[in-house]
C-alpha cells in the first residue's frame, strides 16, 4: 500500500508541475469548434507561411493518415504474435543456416583438438545484440561440452563476464558434463576498445584456437580481430547487426549472421516469447510491405497513380 | 608551435600501437580519455546546464528549476542505494525517445522507402531495384520454412553481397582519407613547420 | 596428379603485414610530396546541391549542420568549409549549429576567416549557435523556435536581439539545409526536418555512409549527396577553392590502386589453386 | 510498484508525443514543446552522469591499486584539469582549455581511426579471399566501387565512375533499402514495446 500511495503521489507531483508550467492552456476551453470536422476547406498548411490561425482545422491531421494506419497495422501484428508466442510454445522460426555452421565449426575444433574462442561483442549486457550473442554462446557451450572441447570466452565488461559464466555453467549442466566447465576460462580483459582487440589477436595466435565466434555488437575493432583470426587458418563464424562492420566479417569469416539473422538465431535457440513474437510480427509486416511494393509496381505500370499518391508523405 | 609538437607526439604515440601495444600508447590512451571526458563535462555545463537552467533561474524564471532538479535526481544513479530515484527522469526521455522513433521511422523510413520502390518496371534499373528489394526482404524472412522461398532469398543474398562489397569499397576509401590527413599534418604542419 | 604449387605463389599470399603498411604509407607520402593534380569530374549528386544553393533567393536562410567529430574531420570539414564558403559568397543568410560537443570551436574557426573575406556581419548574415544535446528532440524543439533552445549562441551573447532570429524565428523558416554528418544524424533531418517541417535538405556524409544514403537520393528525400573526400573535392572545385580535399585526392588515387593490387595479390594463390583443381578434375574425367 | 510508476510516466510521455503528432490539440502542442526543452536538460545531465561514472570507476582503480592504476591516476588528473579549466577558468577560444582540446584530444581522436586504414589495407590483402560465389560478388563490387571513386580510375577507363555509381544506385540501393526497412521495423517494434512496458531493460536492476 505504501508504495502505491507513494507512486500516485509522484505521478500527481509531475502532473501538477505540468499544469503549473502550462497552466493557462489547460484552463482555456479546448477549442470545441475544432472538433466539428470542416468538410470542404481541407487546406493543408504550406510550411513556409507563418502559423497564422486559419479558420476551423480538423482535429485529426489527415495528411498523416497513412502513418497512422501503418503504425496501427505494425503494432497489431507485433502484439498479436507476442500474445501467441506467450500462449503456445510450439510457435517457432525456420531453421537458421548459421546454426549448422556452429555445429560444423565446433566439430572441426574437436577433430583438431584445439580450443574454441568466443567473443560476445564489445559492448555490455544492456545491449540487445550482446544478449543475442549470449544466447548463441549457450548453444556453443552445449556443443563444446558434448564434443569435450575447451571453450575460451573473452569479454570487455566485468558484468558480461559474470553473465557469460552463468550461461555456460547452465549449458554444460544441460549437456550432462558440469565437470568440464571451468569459470576462469571466461575472462574480462579491458574496457579499452583497441587494447581489447590486441589481447584477442594475441590469444588467437598464442593458443592457436581452431574455431572463432565473434557474435554481438562490434565496432571498428571487428576488423582487427577478424583479420588476425583469418590468418591463423581457424574457421570463423561472425554475427552482428552493425551494417558498417558486416563487410569486414563477410570478407574474412566463413559464415556471417547478417543483421536480423542474429536476432532470429538467438530467438530460435532461446525460444524467448517476447523476442520470438517480435520477430514474427516484423516478418509478417515485411511480407505486407513486399505485397504493397508489388501492388505499387503494378499501379505504376498501369498508371493508377493515386494508389501511389496515398503513400505520399507530407 | 608547441601545440603542433604536442599534437605530433600524441599522433605518433597512437601510431606506435601498429608496432605493438606499448606503455607510451597506454599513457596516451588514458590521457585522451581523461581530457575528452573532462571536455564533455565542461561542454555540457556551458551548453545546457548554465544557459538553459542556471542563467534563467538567476533571471527569475523558475520554470527550468523542475527539469534541473529532475536532472540532479538522475545523478543519483551513481549511488547504488538511491539508484531507483533516477528511474523517473530517465522514464521521461526514454518515453519521448521511443515515441519519436515510432513516428519518425514509420513516416520517413518505411512509407517513403516503400513508395520509392513503387516504380514502373519498364527500365532495367527499376526492375532490378524492385527485384533486389523484394528478394533481399525475403532473405530476412524467418517465419516460414518454404521450399522455393529459399531460392528467392539466394538471389537476395546476391544483392546483399554486392551492397556489402560496395560498403567495403567506400569504407576503405573513408579510412584512407583519415590516414592521408594525418600524414598531411605530420608532413606539412609538423615537419614542414620546421623548415 | 596436381602439379606441386611453386613456393613463389604461396609466398606472395603470405607476406608479413608490415610490408602492406609500408607500401600503403609510401603510396600516400609520394603523391603528397609530389602532387599529380589528376583531373576531377563533378558528379550529378554534388552538382544538384550546388545548383540548389546557387538558385535560392537572396533573402533565404540556409542551415549547415556540423554533425561530425574529430575522427571525421578529414572528410567532413572540407565539405563544411566549401559549403559555408558558397552560402556566404552567394549572399544567403547562414545559420550553423552542431549535435556534437567537440564541433562548436571547429565551426567557429571555419566561419571567422570566411566572414572576414565576404564582409558578413555576425548576428545579421551568419551565426554560430554551437552545440546542444538532444539530436531529434532538439530538432523538434527548434521547429517552434531557435531562441528557446539556444538562448545563447556559441560565443555566449544572447540570441533574442539578433536580427537573424527575428527574420527566421524557427527551423521551419529555413529554405534549405545541408547536414554534414559522420553518422545517423541525417536520419532525423529527413524524418522530422523534411517530413514534419517541410525544409528540403542534402547531406554531406563520410564515405562509409554513401551506400546507406544513396537510397534517400533516389526517393528524392535528399536533394543531393556529397560522399567522402571525393565529394568534398568536387564541391571545392565547384566553389573554386583548392582546399585539403583536393590536395588529398592524388594520394587517395594511388592508395586505392595499391590496395586493389594487394587484394589481387592475396587472391592469386587462391585463384591458382581453383584453376589447377579444375584442370586436374577435367583431366581425370577424360 | 515503484517500477510500475516509472513505466506509467514513460508511457504518458510517449503518448503525449503520439497524440500531438496525429491530432491538432493546442494543449498537447504546448505540453510537447515544454517536454522537449525538459528532455534536452535531462539528456545533458545524463551525459554528465556518464562522465562522472568514468571518473568514479578510475578513482576506484587507484584506491584498490589494480594493475596499471598509475594510468588511471593520469586519467583522473587530466579529467580534473579539463573540468576546472573549462568551467571555472577560461572557456574562451584562446584559453588553455581549447588549446588542450585542439592539440591533444583532436589529433588523438583522428589518429585512432587513421590506424584503421592500416588494418583495412592488411585485411584486404590477407583476409579477403575469394572462397565462394558470395565472396566473389563482394570482391567484384568492392574493387569496382573503389576504382570508380577516384580520379585515376577515370583516367584508366572512362566507364569506371559510371559502373561504380551504377552499383551504388541500383543493386546496392535495393539491398540497402531492405536493410533500412528491417532496421526501421526493429526500432518501431522496440519503441512500441518500451511504451507498453513490455521492454523494461532501461529500468535497470
Amino acid at each position: 500500500m505504501k508504495s502505491l500511495s507513494l507512486s500516485l503521489f509522484i505521478i500527481g507531483v509531475i502532473f501538477c508541475t505540468f499544469q503549473i508550467s502550462f497552466g493557462n492552456s489547460i484552463s482555456t476551453k479546448v477549442q470545441i469548434d475544432s472538433l466539428k470536422i470542416a468538410v470542404n476547406n481541407q487546406q493543408s498548411l504550406p510550411s513556409k507561411v507563418h502559423l497564422s490561425k486559419p479558420e476551423i482545422q480538423p482535429l485529426f491531421k489527415t495528411e498523416r493518415l497513412n502513418v497512422f494506419i501503418f503504425l496501427i497495422i505494425i503494432s497489431a501484428l507485433v502484439l498479436t504474435f507476442l500474445f501467441l508466442a506467450k500462449r503456445n510454445h510450439s510457435l517457432t522460426l525456420r531453421k537458421i543456416a548459421g546454426l549448422d555452421a556452429i555445429d560444423e565449426a565446433v566439430g572441426r575444433a574437436a577433430e583438431m583438438g584445439r580450443p574454441v574462442l568466443f567473443v560476445p561483442g564489445s559492448m555490455d549486457v544492456d545491449r540487445i545484440q550482446t544478449l543475442a550473442g549470449i544466447a548463441i554462446l549457450s548453444k556453443v557451450g552445449y556443443e563444446c561440452a558434448t564434443y569435450e572441447v575447451d571453450l575460451d570466452v573473452m569479454t570487455r565488461f566485468p558484468l558480461l563476464m559474470s553473465t557469460s559464466q552463468e550461461i555456460l555453467r547452465q549449458s554444460y549442466l544441460t549437456a550432462g558434463r558440469p565437470d568440464l566447465f571451468s569459470p576462469d576460462r571466461v575472462q574480462y580483459i579491458t574496457d579499452n576498445q583497441f587494447a581489447f582487440a590486441a589481447a584477442i589477436t594475441g590469444h588467437m595466435v598464442r593458443v592457436k584456437t581452431a574455431a572463432h565466434f565473434f557474435i554481438g555488437e562490434f565496432y571498428a575493432e571487428s576488423l582487427v580481430i577478424s583479420e588476425a583470426g583469418n590468418t591463423t587458418g581457424a574457421i570463423q563464424i561472425a554475427g552482428t547487426a552493425n551494417s558498417h562492420q558486416l563487410p569486414f566479417f563477410l570478407a574474412s569469416c566463413d559464415y556471417t549472421l547478417i543483421g536480423e539473422e542474429l536476432f532470429a538465431a538467438s530467438a530460435y535457440l532461446s525460444r524467448e516469447p517476447i523476442l520470438l513474437g517480435t520477430i514474427l510480427g516484423q516478418d509478417w509486416s515485411k511480407a505486407l510491405f513486399g505485397l504493397l511494393i508489388v501492388l505499387g509496381t503494378l499501379a505504376a505500370w498501369f498508371g493508377w497513380t493515386d494508389f501511389i499518391h496515398w503513400f505520399q508523405t507530407e | 608551435m608547441i601545440g603542433t609538437w604536442v599534437a605530433a607526439f600524441f599522433t605518433l604515440a597512437i601510431f606506435s600501437f601498429l608496432y605493438r601495444d606499448n606503455p607510451i600508447y597506454r599513457l596516451a590512451e588514458h590521457i585522451f580519455i581523461g581530457i575528452s571526458t573532462g571536455y564533455y563535462i565542461a561542454v555540457q555545463w556551458h551548453s545546457v546546464v548554465k544557459p538553459n537552467v542556471v542563467d534563467k533561474v538567476l533571471l527569475g524564471d523558475y520554470l527550468p528549476l523542475i527539469p534541473g532538479v529532475l536532472g540532479l535526481l538522475l545523478l543519483l544513479r551513481l549511488i547504488p542505494k538511491y539508484q531507483w530515484i533516477a528511474r523517473y527522469p530517465i522514464a521521461i526521455y526514454i518515453g519521448v525517445g521511443a515515441a519519436l522513433n515510432m513516428i519518425q521511422y514509420t513516416q520517413g523510413f518505411l512509407i517513403a522507402q516503400i513508395q520509392g520502390t513503387m516504380l514502373s518496371p519498364t527500365s532495367i534499373n527499376n526492375l532490378l531495384i524492385i527485384l533486389g528489394t523484394l528478394t533481399s526482404l525475403t532473405y530476412f524472412f524467418f517465419a516460414l520454412e518454404h521450399k522455393h522461398l529459399s531460392k528467392v532469398s539466394k538471389i537476395g543474398i546476391g544483392f546483399l553481397m554486392l551492397s556489402f562489397g560496395a560498403a567495403y569499397g567506400t569504407t576503405v576509401m573513408g579510412r584512407l582519407s583519415l590516414l592521408i590527413s594525418r600524414f598531411d599534418f605530420l608532413l606539412f604542419e609538423w615537419l614542414g613547420g620546421m623548415f | 596428379m596436381v602439379r606441386k604449387v611453386k613456393p613463389i605463389w604461396e609466398a606472395l599470399g603470405k607476406l608479413d603485414r608490415r610490408w602492406v603498411y609500408l607500401f600503403v604509407s609510401l603510396s600516400i607520402l609520394f603523391p603528397l610530396l609530389f602532387p599529380l593534380n589528376l583531373p576531377l569530374t563533378v558528379t550529378k549528386h554534388v552538382k544538384a546541391v550546388y545548383d540548389r544553393i546557387e538558385n535560392l533567393p537572396d533573402t533565404s536562410a540556409v542551415l549547415i549542420a556540423f554533425d561530425f567529430d574529430p575522427s571525421s574531420i578529414p572528410e567532413c570539414l572540407p565539405m563544411a568549409i566549401s559549403l559555408c564558403h558558397h552560402v556566404m559568397k552567394s549572399g544567403k543568410v547562414l545559420i550553423v549549429y552542431t549535435n556534437f560537443p567537440e564541433t562548436g570551436p571547429i565551426a567557429e574557426r571555419v566561419l571567422e576567416p570566411l566572414a572576414a573575406k565576404f564582409q558578413r556581419e555576425y548576428g545579421k548574415h551568419y551565426v554560430n549557435l554551437g552545440f546542444k544535446p538532444g539530436n531529434d528532440v532538439l530538432l523538434m524543439a527548434l521547429g517552434s523556435s531557435w531562441t528557446t533552445s539556444f538562448p545563447k549562441d556559441f560565443r555566449g551573447n544572447s540570441t533574442q536581439e539578433m536580427e537573424i532570429f527575428s527574420r527566421f524565428p524557427s527551423y521551419r523558416h529555413l529554405s534549405f539545409m545541408v547536414d554534414v554528418a559522420h553518422g545517423a544524424t541525417v536520419d532525423f533531418y529527413i524524418t522530422i526536418g523534411l517530413a514534419q517541417f517541410g525544409v528540403p535538405l542534402a547531406a554531406g556524409v563520410t564515405a562509409v555512409s554513401i551506400p546507406q544514403y544513396e537510397a534517400f537520393v533516389q526517393t528524392g528525400q535528399l536533394v543531393g549527396l556529397l560522399g567522402g573526400l571525393k565529394g568534398a573535392a568536387e564541391y571545392e572545385k565547384l566553389v573554386g577553392t583548392k582546399g585539403k580535399a583536393t590536395r588529398g585526392m592524388d594520394a587517395q588515387s594511388v592508395a586505392h590502386l595499391v590496395i586493389i593490387f594487394f587484394i589481387f595479390l592475396g587472391n592469386v594463390s587462391v585463384v591458382r589453386n581453383i584453376i589447377l583443381k579444375n584442370i586436374s578434375a577435367m583431366r581425370i574425367k577424360k | 510498484m515503484l517500477r510500475f510508476t516509472a513505466i506509467i510516466i514513460c508511457g504518458i510521455a510517449g503518448l503525449i508525443i503520439l497524440v500531438e503528432f496525429f491530432f491538432r490539440i493546442p494543449l498537447f502542442t504546448k505540453l510537447q514543446n515544454g517536454m522537449m526543452d525538459w528532455v534536452i536538460i535531462l539528456l545533458s545531465f545524463s551525459y554528465l552522469m556518464g562522465g562522472i561514472s568514468i571518473f568514479l570507476s578510475h578513482l576506484q582503480r587507484i584506491q584498490r591499486k589494480y594493475d596499471g592504476w598509475y594510468y588511471s591516476l593520469v586519467l583522473v588528473v587530466c579529467l580534473l584539469l579539463m573540468v576546472t579549466l573549462g568551467i571555472f577558468v577560461d572557456y574562451g577560444p584562446n584559453g588553455a582549455f581549447q588549446w588542450l582540446f585542439k592539440n591533444v584530444q583532436n589529433p588523438m581522436q583522428s589518429t585512432m581511426f587513421a590506424l584503421l586504414a592500416f588494418y583495412v589495407s592488411s585485411a584486404s590483402y590477407r583476409a579477403f579471399r575469394v572462397r565462394n560465389l558470395h565472396a566473389t560478388l563482394l570482391f567484384v563490387a568492392a574493387v569496382l566501387v573503389m576504382i570508380g571513386k577516384v580520379p585515376i580510375g577515370e583516367i584508366l577507363w572512362s566507364k569506371f565512375p559510371e559502373i561504380s555509381q551504377w552499383i551504388l544506385s541500383v543493386p546496392s540501393l535495393a539491398a540497402q533499402r531492405a536493410l533500412t526497412i528491417g532496421a526501421a521495423l526493429g526500432l518501431i517494434a522496440t519503441g512500441l514495446k518500451t511504451l507498453l512496458g513490455i521492454e523494461r531493460s532501461w529500468l535497470g536492476k
